[in-house]
């Protein structure tokens, strides 16, 4: 299984390099572009077949190790190899 | 009497450990011990020191990995008791990570790393940290990070100013609270933070590196002798 | 091998050099032998162009410990103590991936400091650019400042100083030289030469994987279009890892656990393993089933040749393992312990139980090819004119605004836009930080500090090899002299062409004799050195690019000398003699853009007897104030004093020629000094002892720098200017 | 329209913080992850409707700013808002 683990700065929370980003493409003539957020990717592959505990064990790494809550929200999906 | 003993954490990755040894020892006279992070207790020491550096390489964020360390839970349990703790830097970051004082770092605002003399006004005198320094003094000490951009809710901002737990801010040669004084973008311009009980101290400066007057600065030697006066 | 040419050409082999393999071996070779030929046979490992030259520049002096040909030279400093540094290239892989390419450059150097035994205690870096104005060059440059920060930040050894400029020259090739510096006790330096044979050869560190496979004979060829096809992995760095790596080697060297140690840099596991190997006079046999790997079915030739990041090759005591081993688990690394000495001098390779590569070791080292390149003089310097450039500029209606201009060119103006990215505090020894013509970095437990700086102005060195690069030897021993040490040894880097061009031949062999003859006049011993050849991009080559770093030492830290202005009244007196010399000056840029003509003249006994001078003078404290005289001349050196003092000056001047010219020529070997009044009389003696001419210039005062008539600007106004960054 | 961008070090380039993130795991008890890469997620707002128009820009916004690709893969996915 493949665990896909999005992490981006809170809504509210600033986020310097979205606004970074952003600015720089407006620069490059992107300019349809309203809002920019970065985050990280996590892509953690699992040795498990059953789809329910490793949705529970990426639930827990995020709780505890891979997102700071004060500052980011996540999602994740999980799939097959 | 015997002297009071210090210990600094070493994490893998820390590399403040050696200049914070060095100033304890040399400008607060104390015992130092280095304390290595695979460590589960700290009943032997008064103080205990959380320096600056990148631990786990601040690889994820600054300071999430070192959180589990072995000595964590240890460093914990000690603070509970009313142990002090000092953290710097790269400590700071650490100890926000595993919610021993509240809040979290952020990149600074520039997204680059940042190595310059600042100026923070003394917010608090009645620490067990500073209580050498006149309330509203201002200092002049380095910083050097990457991620000292400190942020809290609205809510828990209230709650540490209402709480009087902002020991250091940014401010102007003068004493002003500007945003051009601010280097990193943090919110109230916080650059230390105590817990609730006091004893627990955390800060992006680098007081180790302003205790000396061939350095430039000797503004963070009274922070070493603060402690060292509590401790008696 | 059918398509033998295409393999060769892949691995920058030329045919001669495969028949002189086939004819050394007696057979052909096996496909991992050819690539531990191709790598160890390539310009980057045999320095096969350059050795024949660089045994001119001198490397001994009675507190020489180490010089050039081990992983860093050592110089004794006393107490006890050496001090071990180098500078290394990095060009090529920063101009493909800028943070990586910058970072992993720091990353060599600090393990060629710590294999030694030495702890790093400051990194500089020597950068130049393209003009930094299109947003390629900005990505570059940001990326080389970032991966700088990036690495030695987290490592936790200060970056103290170095140089950027730019240049179009640079603009498609960038060069990125990286200093480290080090201190280790004398009788403990470690080296990597091997000895006893039947002790264990370990493999400590990062796991290997196709990182930079191509990197010693990309490092060897220009960039063209197959540059491109070439597609080494790119080497990500892990500074996290090397800082566990130091810490790791630091704590085995405390003990008598190993004979020898070499860092796995170009070339990784072959270069590490063969050059231990032939050093010690022995042979090696290694199984690359026991090197870590990171990637599963790497080749044997792969394994070999990678260059992945973060590891070291130990020879360890008999007996001794179990040390080794507990010191790398306890820092949480690899250790595996991958073959041992024979007494046989060839290396083996087995994997998968079979011998992938049995060479004899002098043949691989010793009988190298070594060439005599074709050099002739470009016509371009064969038909310089001795004609004054600066006759085509005419003079500055408003110099005020060729001061600011010249100030707040991105070459001259303030770098702290640059160093404030490192982390020039850590350790808490940096006592003159980043801003000074040196820095200064104490050794705790002694008054003794290290003075350390970088110097090399490619446009000299483009307009006249041999002046330019005997200048970048003079500045460095100024700058060390400007705070009030005494140079005691350099090391090289040196950034050139492509050495089949008997052009570019011409501007290495000149460059060479120009440090030759400098650094013996100044005797100043070279205890280390790098050459990187094929700096060029579709033919055309950089500037010739010499670095100097150099090292100096202070024997009592509160003698130092600082470059600002002190005391309101202080007397500005200029030390050294000023010529009408804007060739290759900024000035001259500044005005046309054109670099004719010749660069300034270089006189190295000229530059002893001016440090003899400043260095007595400030024994007997009669210094308050020196900086030294070069990019932008007396007018840039007056206003960097009163911007670093904050403290405004009066000048007045008896012009000897037009002022413009005089202001900003950049003669050599000047300093311009602070003193006070009092102490008139007997500085004036004392340079007429040494022979160096001494000028009045005016005083330290107000807050305004003023320059009879020409210039009042006031101390705000030139700050802006140097700060405003490019 | 949102795109989301899914950026994570190329097979083959080490990746110290996959590395040091995977460790970590292992050490709090995760041990079924085989494997860690840690890259950017990057989750763009765009005023436009036509999602062919903003899959190209947001295409070419990879190409020439946000990705990295000596070092960087990278994939995306776009939304209504
Ligand atoms: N790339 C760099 N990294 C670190 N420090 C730098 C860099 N470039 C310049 N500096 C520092 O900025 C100051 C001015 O540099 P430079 O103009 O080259 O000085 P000088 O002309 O005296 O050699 C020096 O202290 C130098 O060390
Ligand atoms: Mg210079």
């Amino acid at each position: 299984m493949i665990a896909r683990v999005f992490i981006k700065p809170k809504k509210g929370v600033l986020d310097p390099q979205g606004k970074a980003v952003h600015s720089a493409l407006g620069k490059l003539g992107f300019n349809q572009v309203r809002d920019v957020r970065v985050g990280k990717y996590v892509e953690i592959r699992l040795d498990t077949g059953d789809r329910d505990a490793a949705r529970s064990g990426v639930q827990k790494m995020c709780d505890t190790l891979l997102v700071n809550k004060v500052i980011e929200d996540f999602t994740f999906d999980i799939a097959d190899d | 009497m015997t002297r009071a003993r210090a210990g600094v954490i070493v994490f893998p990755g820390t590399n403040c450990d050696r200049d914070t040894y060095h100033v304890v020892e040399s400008t607060a006279g104390m015992e130092v011990d280095y304390l290595w992070y695979e460590r589960k207790t700290l009943r032997d020491y008064q103080i205990v020191l959380v320096p600056g550096g990148f631990s786990y390489g601040d690889y994820l964020r600054a300071g999430a990995l070192a959180r589990f360390s072995p000595v964590m839970e240890a460093l914990r349990e000690y603070a509970d008791r009313g142990g002090l703790v000092l953290g710097i830097c790269n400590g700071f970051q650490v100890l926000l990570e595993a919610s021993m004082l509240p809040g979290a770092m952020q990149k600074n605002k520039t997204l680059r790393f940042i190595c310059r003399e600042i100026h923070v006004r003394v917010e608090r005198s009645d620490t067990p940290f500073t209580l050498l320094y006149r309330k509203g003094e201002v200092l002049s000490i380095p910083i050097a990070h990457a991620e000292g951009n400190y942020y809290a809710s609205d809510e828990t901002l209230r709650h540490i100013e209402d709480n009087g737990q902002v020991v250091f801010r940014y401010v102007d040669e003068k004493g002003g609270v500007t945003a051009a004084a601010n280097p990193n973008g943090s919110v109230n311009s916080i650059a230390g933070l105590c817990s609730a009980g006091r004893n627990i101290l955390a800060m992006m400066p680098h007081p180790e590196r302003a205790a000396d007057r061939l350095l430039g600065s000797e503004d963070g030697t009274r922070l070493f002798l603060s402690i060292k006066k509590a401790l008696r | 091998m059918e398509n033998l040419d295409t393999l060769l050409k892949e691995l920058n082999l030329t045919p001669t050099e495969y028949t002189r393999i086939t004819g050394e071996l007696g057979r052909q070779p096996s496909l991992t032998e050819l690539w531990i030929f191709s790598a160890m046979w390539s310009e980057h490992c045999s320095y096969k162009s350059s050795r024949p030259y660089l045994g001119r520049m001198p490397s001994t002096g009675k507190d020489v410990l180490i010089g050039p040909g081990e992983n860093a030279g050592a110089v004794s400093i006393g107490d006890g103590l050496a001090v071990i540094f180098k500078m290394e290239s990095h060009n090529h892989p920063s101009f493909i991936e800028p943070y990586n390419g910058a970072a992993t450059g720091v990353g060599g150097i600090l393990r060629d400091i710590f294999t030694m035994g030495a702890r790093p205690v400051a990194i500089l870096d020597s950068l130049r650019f393209g003009e930094p104005d299109d947003s390629r060059m900005r990505y570059l440059i940001d990326g080389v400042v970032a991966g700088i920060a990036g690495y030695g930040n987290c490592m936790g050894i200060p970056t103290v100083g170095g140089e950027i400029y730019f240049d179009s020259t640079y603009r498609e090739n960038i060069i990125v030289n990286a200093m480290a510096v080090g201190i280790a006790p004398a009788d403990r330096i470690f080296l990597a030469k091997a000895s006893g044979a039947g002790n264990p050869v370990f493999y400590v560190g990062s796991r290997t994987g196709r990182d930079g496979i191509h990197g010693a004979t990309m490092a060897s060829a220009s960039f063209t279009e197959e540059t491109a096809v070439l597609k080494p992995t790119v080497q990500v760095g892990d500074p996290f890892m090397e800082k566990l790596l130091m810490e790791a080697c630091l704590e085995l060297m405390k003990a008598d656990h190993i004979v020898a140690i070499q860092d796995m840099g170009a070339a990784g596991l072959t270069s590490s393993a063969v050059e231990m190997a032939a050093k010690g006079g022995l042979g090696i046999a290694i199984n690359l089933d026991r090197v870590p790997q990171r990637e599963e079915g790497m080749m044997p030739h792969e394994i070999m040749l990678s260059e992945s990041q973060e590891r070291m090759l130990i020879i360890a005591k008999k007996g001794h393992e179990k040390a080794v081993e507990r010191v790398f688990k306890k820092w949480g690394l690899d250790v595996s312990r991958i073959g041992i000495l024979t007494q046989q001098k060839q290396i083996i390779v087995r994997a998968n139980g079979a011998v992938h590569a049995r060479l004899p070791l002098d043949t691989l080292v010793d009988k190298a090819p070594v060439y005599t390149r074709h050099a002739s003089m470009p016509a371009y310097r064969a038909e310089a004119s001795e004609e004054r450039p600066s006759d085509q500029i005419p003079e500055p209606a408003d110099y005020h605004k060729t001061l600011l201009g010249l100030l707040s060119s991105p070459t001259i103006g303030s770098k702290a836009w640059v160093y404030e990215q490192y982390d020039h505090s850590v350790g808490t020894d940096t006592v003159i930080k980043p801003g000074a013509g040196a820095a200064l970095v104490r050794i705790k437990g002694s008054k003794k500090g290290l003075a350390i700086t970088t110097d090399g102005n490619a446009r000299y060195t483009y307009l006249d090899p041999y002046t330019g690069a005997g200048i970048a030897v003079c500045e460095a021993a100024r700058n060390i002299a400007c705070v009030g040490a005494r140079p005691i040894a350099l090391t090289d880097c040196l950034n050139f062409g492509s050495p089949e061009d008997p052009e570019v031949m011409w501007q290495f062999i000149e460059s060479v004799n120009g440090i030759a003859a400098a650094s013996l006049a100044l005797g100043i011993p070279v205890i280390s050195g790098n050459v990187s050849f094929y700096n060029e991009t579709e033919g055309k080559s950089i500037y010739p690019t010499p670095v100097i770093g150099m090292v100096g030492l202070i024997d009592d830290i509160a003698t130092r000398i600082t470059p600002g202005f002190k005391d309101s009244g202080d007397l500005i007196v200029l030390l050294g003699t000023t010529l009408d010399e804007c060739g290759g000056s900024e000035y001259l840029k500044l005005a046309g853009g054109q670099i004719p003509g010749r660069p300034p003249k270089v006189s190295p006994a000229r530059e002893a007897r001016l440090i003899g001078l400043v260095h007595e003078m400030n024994k007997g404290r009669m210094i308050t104030s020196a900086t030294d005289c070069s990019e932008g001349g007396v007018g840039i050196a007056l206003a960097e004093a009163a911007i670093a003092g904050n403290r405004g000056a009066e000048i007045r001047i008896a012009w000897q020629f037009r002022p413009d010219r005089e202001l900003f020529s950049e003669s050599q070997h000047r300093i311009l000094v602070t003193t006070a009044g009092r102490s008139l009389e007997k500085f004036k003696n004392m340079a007429h002892k040494y022979s160096v001419p001494f000028q009045v210039l005016g005083r330290v005062q107000g807050t305004h720098l003023r320059l009879d008539g020409l210039l009042d600007i006031p101390l705000e106004e030139l700050r802006a200017a140097y700060k405003k960054g490019p």
